[in-house]
């Protein structure tokens, strides 16, 4: 079959005498939502920075529709067409809403005409429902807000893989369907492949076709969502001893 | 001459790396960079003038109260002024430049220009291995920056507070997961820092006495050797200061008098250029 | 909206009209004191576009308008360049040095690019000093007018061009796409460059036009002076310049235009003072920068604000600098 | 609230303008300004300057005042650096009306003021800055009334190292103007008067002279002539001493005042015995009654005896200044130079005389007498000239 969108390779990430990640092979194919799961200080994260370009990894190679990334800066990963967003949101706090999400837009057309880039921007802060807020300082926004600016962010750079670290963390029920449909319908949509970092399983059941389980740095298990869950491993892992 | 330059070299990076020490601890805990460290080294010099010379205290004791004294001046400040820009490293720069202004001219309107000079506590000097004389002076002050940095390093080592000042260097989240208060943490080791700029300026004041300007190249010849060494490491900073006293020594005996301090700024061109992280620093963060 | 646009321009061109023709009623002294104060302007705007827009705080802005300055009056005095191609050189030689700068630390990040400017500035002193027969050491190097007849009202209009030029490139780049980015790496450079800013470029690119404008300013100045010292590159000039955007509001575009004139103006009136107004300076400077972080601006804008809130519109639009 | 903000504004610029507009309301007096650092590294000097004001502004105004009226020093600070000291000249002139301006001690910030005289055409008396340039130029407005550096050099010091019968010099200047201009003056004397001397520069901001020491005590010199001004000479005689240079060598400060400064035996210890300096002033050398009649109204305003000498030389320069306006019978710039050029007037260092030989820096300069002066047991022991020796070299 076709070869995976997104490749990791024996990566590993150690930090002074913390191993990180260990030895992770995972794969994410085009136009599929995967999750990304497993208890606190599994790697996640970690795993997500590597990919990013926050850092590189201490060995191991990542690539990207077929080609090595590894250790390419971060703004340059973004322009290859992989956006993520922050499990701790970082707004441009001093910037209005939708000078946060022309930032992204203008790095993706450089040099074309502002119309060009602010009808992307606009359209990316619609497509999240802030546009009403769109002249408001990013700081004065409510946590679920900001998650919402950081989507709107990452789907101005256009990207072909959009990365999200914990985007449902305090929403409520319903909102958490709205949520899921969202970001199915990027998918259905706009043909974006997911890589997702979840804690809310009910969501992760839902939505995705394929889920990676990490535990303490390596690979637990890999499958669909159904599979994983009844997995006596992962339970393990989750619910320790 | 090479005897001297070597002899001289050393003694003058051991208190490079005294002086510096306080900057790269303040860096490693708290990610600041204390503009004023030098005018904290002068101030001491102030103190101990006034404590041994004006008030007539035994020279030890005046030392002791300078280092104390400047210490808490050192709490005070990062309570007022550095904790409530905490995380905006661009504030924490600004303030503590306009804070070196301000002491330099407090300085020059308390003290006057004319530099002051605590008493010695020693006289002459000593004819080293038969090849040159050497102030005592210097000598003593060797000595004691010695005794000072083994100091340091047995507290980090063996002390509890040593202990959370390693651990938060190393990683600042992990330690505050672990439950370390870095917000008095930070306070300790600003008020530290200042402490060894403090020891730094009673030692050395005797042989070079204190103006109010003289702060700046003390300040800039520490901030060399933590970049020289690396960000935060200690051992790197007095590696830092050894190579420094040695390079400008030798360069001054061999090369150039009149270019003497420009040495330490090539070689610190050359370390970004070729190992930005210092000659001991860690490659990532 | 329009129409407020529309006012507010041409109320613009009516200020800058009547500054124009202000030294015309002013004795000698004054019109050197508005000479001095639009050099302020230059070095505080152009030092704000760095410190202001990009969050990075450079010590050796008095370093580069000292390149500047040296490199116009060391052609114009010992090579008989005309002072004009001088200045040109001069601002180009500071864009040179400010990308080397540039690139040799601010991949490292932010506090080294404040340790490296400080160590540059430093190292040209001590060239300065030692280099005397070129330099003329702190005796200073007499130099050329950039007028074959000395007027200060000739200086004066050069020192206007050369401040709204430098305020107009400050305006042009932090209006244009560039502007964005600017702002977003100061806000939080990890986001910024997870959304595809080249955060390396976009600080090297600030630094370079920052230190080059800075070199204008000095060249200008040296030419006015007439004489070079190494007071030009100093610290303590730094200092003036830091506490006049500070004091005036950083990272706005009107702020350090307020302090530089607010500032040189009242440093005349208490130069009586002697040594008490460097510790004035910074006395105040320490208060704004801890109390009031935007400086003057921030402290009339908050108070603008809560004026328009307890008004009946509630809608806020966006204040743009 | 916006009516508040516009009337605060409004409020501050009627302020600022009435501040300066403001004319001033004061006795008439006549007005002469003096150039100087009050504050910054020459801070001192500044003080002994403030000192000399206030004696000579006394004595004037007790003989009658200039033109009938009564003298009022306006006293600008230069902080030592020469874009100051020229904008700070030009405010005297065109803020103070100022009919003449007199002072500095700073070679730098003097060749600047020099080019604001000339362009403003005020006269202006240099008190103590020693380059030769400043009358070299041959400015029509421009006087000095102290020494130059190739007065000193040639005057006074190579000739004291003949007259010692010493054999090898060292020379060691700071990395100034001053001091590299008038190391090379030394060298040039120096071998003329057929001594040996080597000479190396030393930076003004070092404060340890360890290296620089070593390599003059391989040179195995009789005299050192340390041209550093400031307390860079106090870190340089203190080593100069731990080393072993001296006793056996002579340090000799070029520069004089850094020698009498307050805190200099804190500094030095009992290595500033049997250092030389070179200075204008001694107490049991004194030239003219007026210098006399100086010390004791001194001693009577300020409790102790004159220290630095600088004090004395503005006292003359004002007193030069209040005879040639007099003489002129105008403040106008013209007769006040002309004035100049005739002065022929006893101050405490002796006759002051203008030279008007135009092409040299004799041009309009009054080269007073200096002394070479030894600290023997902390006191003052003249060396030199013999004319006026209170004791012998002791090594």
């Amino acid at each position: 079959m076709d070869v995976a969108l997104l490749q990791g390779r024996g990566l590993s990430k150690r930090f002074g005498g913390v191993q990180a990640l260990e030895e992770v092979d995972f794969e994410v194919q085009a136009g599929t939502i995967v999750g990304l799961i497993g208890p606190n200080g599994a790697g996640k994260t970690t795993l997500f920075n590597i990919v990013a370009g926050t850092f590189p990894p201490s060995s191991g190679v990542v690539l990207f529709g077929g080609r090595t990334i590894t250790g390419m800066p971060a703004f340059r990963i973004c322009r290859q067409g992989i956006a993520r967003t922050f499990q701790v949101t970082r707004p441009f706090g001093e910037m209005t809403c939708l000078e946060n999400v022309a930032v992204a837009a203008v790095n993706r057309h450089p040099g074309c005409p502002k119309e060009q880039w602010m009808t992307l921007a606009r359209e990316s802060l619609a497509a999240v429902g802030l546009e009403a807020l769109k002249d408001t300082a990013a700081k004065h926004l409510n946590v679920v807000q900001k998650k919402r600016l950081e989507i709107a962010r990452s789907l101005a750079t256009e990207p072909t893989l959009l990365m999200l670290d914990e985007v449902l963390g305090g929403l409520n029920t319903q909102e958490i369907q709205e949520a899921i449909g969202f970001i199915r319908r990027l998918r259905d949509d706009r043909g974006l492949t997911v890589f997702w970092i979840e804690h809310v399983m009910g969501a992760i059941m839902q939505a995705t076709e394929k889920v990676i389980v990490l535990d303490q740095g390596r690979v637990l298990t890999v499958g669909p969502p159904r599979e994983v869950v009844a997995d006596e491993r992962v339970i393990h892992a989750y619910l320790g001893d | 001459m090479l005897a001297l330059s070597i002899t001289n070299g050393l003694v003058i990076g051991i208190i490079y790396a005294l002086t510096a020490l306080g900057v790269s601890l303040v860096v490693g805990i708290m990610n600041v960079i204390n503009f004023a460290h030098g005018e904290f080294y002068i101030l001491a010099g102030y103190f101990s003038y006034l404590f041994a010379h004006t008030m007539g205290l035994d020279p030890v004791v005046a030392m002791v109260l300078s280092i104390a004294a400047v210490f808490l001046i050192g709490i005070v400040v990062e309570y007022t002024l550095i904790r409530p820009t905490y995380g905006d490293d661009l504030y924490s720069l600004i303030l503590t430049f306009i804070l070196s202004i301000v002491m330099q001219s407090t300085f020059l309107l308390v003290f006057g220009p004319f530099p002051n000079k605590p008493p010695n506590w020693v006289k002459g000097a000593t004819n080293v291995f038969g090849l040159f004389l050497y102030g005592n002076q210097r000598l003593a002050a060797l000595i004691a920056g010695a005794a000072v940095i083994a100091l340091f390093f047995a507290m980090l080592k063996l002390t509890w507070f040593g202990r959370m000042i390693r651990a938060t260097s190393q990683d600042r989240e992990m330690a505050e997961l672990n439950g370390i208060n870095t917000r008095r943490l930070n306070m300790l080791s600003f008020g530290m820092g200042c402490a060894l700029a403090a020891a730094a300026g009673v030692i050395l004041s005797p042989v070079f006495p204190v103006t109010p300007s003289a702060g700046v190249p003390v300040a800039l010849t520490a901030f060399v050797c933590v970049v020289l060494g690396g960000m935060g490491s200690m051992w790197g900073c007095v590696a830092g200061g050894l190579v420094l006293g040695l390079v400008e020594n030798l360069g001054a005996a061999f090369v150039s008098t009149g270019y003497k301090h420009v040495f330490m700024y090539l070689i610190l061109i050359l370390v970004l250029l070729i190992r930005p992280s210092g000659l001991f620093g860690r490659s990532e963060t | 909206m329009d129409m407020r646009m529309t006012k507010n321009r041409w109320l613009l061109a009516a200020g800058l009209v009547a500054f124009a023709l202000l030294p015309w009623g002013l004795g000698v002294y004054h019109q050197h004191i508005m000479i001095v104060s639009l050099f302020y302007v230059m070095m505080a705007a152009s030092w704000n576009l760095l410190a202001g827009y990009t969050g990075q705080v450079s010590f050796g802005h008095a370093a580069f308008a000292g390149i500047g300055a040296y490199a116009s009056g060391i052609l114009a005095a010992k090579a008989g360049v005309n002072p004009w191609v001088g200045v040109a050189a001069g601002t180009l030689l500071a864009a040179i040095f400010g990308f080397l700068v540039g690139i040799l630390c601010l991949k490292l990040g932010g506090i080294y690019l404040s340790l490296t400017t400080l160590g540059f500035s430093e190292i040209l002193h001590i060239i300065i000093n030692n280099e005397y027969e070129i330099t003329r050491g702190t005796m200073g190097l007499q130099v050329p007018g950039l007028l074959s007849e000395y007027s200060k009202l000739a200086y004066f209009y050069i020192f206007l061009a050369g401040a709204l030029l430098t305020l107009g490139v400050v305006y042009r780049l932090i209006h244009s796409d560039l502007g964005l980015n600017f702002r977003a790496v100061q806000n939080d450079e990890r986001a910024a460059a997870s959304l595809g800013v080249d955060v390396v470029k976009v600080r090297v690119l600030a630094f370079t036009v920052s230190s080059a404008l800075a070199g204008m300013a000095g060249a200008l100045y040296g030419h006015y002076l007439l004489l070079i010292t190494p007071q030009i590159p100093s610290l303590d000039q730094q200092f003036l310049v830091l506490s006049m955007t500070v004091i005036g509001g950083m990272g706005s575009f009107v702020g350090p235009v307020i302090g530089a004139f607010g500032l040189e103006i009242l440093s005349e009136y208490i130069r009586a003072y002697g040594e008490y107004h460097v510790l004035a300076f910074g006395l105040v400077a320490l208060a704004v920068a801890r109390f009031a972080p935007r400086g003057m601006v921030g402290i009339f804008r908050s108070v603008w604000e809560r004026r328009r809130q307890a008004a009946v519109h509630p809608s806020l639009p966006a204040e743009s600098p | 609230m916006k009516k508040r903000l516009f009337f605060l504004s409004v409020m501050t610029a009627v302020v600022g303008m009435a501040l300066v507009c403001a004319p001033v309301y004061a006795v008439d007096t006549v007005k002469i300004g003096v150039v100087g650092p009050r504050t910054g590294d020459a801070a001192a000097t500044g003080k002994a300057f403030e000192e000399g004001i206030q004696l000579a502004t006394a004595y004037v105004n007790a003989k009658g005042g200039i033109l009938g009226k009564p003298l009022e020093i306006v006293f600008e600070d230069t902080a030592g650096a020469p874009d100051k000291a020229a904008s700070g000249f030009e405010r005297l002139v065109t803020r103070d009306k100022v009919a003449m301006v007199l002072g500095e001690s700073h070679s730098s910030s003097a060749l600047a003021e020099i080019e604001v005289a000339n362009r403003l055409k005020v006269p202006f008396v240099v008190v103590e800055a020693w380059a030769d340039p400043i009358t070299a130029k041959n400015y029509r407005y421009v006087f000095r009334a102290g020494p130059s550096n190739s007065g000193v050099v040639k005057d006074t010091i190579a000739k004291w190292v003949v007259h010692e019968g010493f054999k090898k010099a060292y020379i060691v200047a700071e990395n100034t103007d001053w001091g590299l201009g008038i190391a090379e003056i030394s060298e040039a004397a120096l071998k003329a008067a057929g001594v040996s001397y080597a000479s190396l520069v030393t930076e003004r901001k070092s404060q340890d002279h360890y290296m620089e020491l070593a390599k003059i005590k391989e040179f195995d010199p009789d005299v050192v002539l340390a041209f550093i001004y400031g307390t860079g000479l106090h870190y340089f005689v203190a080593q100069a001493g731990e080393v072993g240079l001296t006793p056996k060598a002579v340090v000799l400060d070029g520069a004089g005042p850094p020698s009498l400064w307050p805190d200099f035996w804190t500094n030095v210890g009992d290595y500033g015995n049997l250092e030389c300096f070179v200075s204008s002033m001694h107490k049991q050398v004194e030239l003219t009654p007026l210098a006399t009649q100086y010390r004791e109204a001194y001693v009577k305003a300020f409790g102790q005896a004159p220290t630095d000498y600088k004090s004395r030389s503005i006292y003359d320069a004002i007193l030069i200044a209040a005879d040639a306006v007099n003489r002129a019978g105008a403040t106008d710039a013209e007769k006040v130079v002309d004035a100049l050029e005739s002065t022929a007037l006893l101050v405490t260092r002796g006759t002051a005389r203008f030279g008007t030989e135009k092409g040299g820096p004799e041009y309009h300069q009054w080269m007073p007498p200096m002394l070479v002066i030894q600290w023997q047991n902390k006191e003052q022991v003249v060396l030199y000239p013999p004319e006026g020796a209170t004791g012998k070299l002791k090594r």
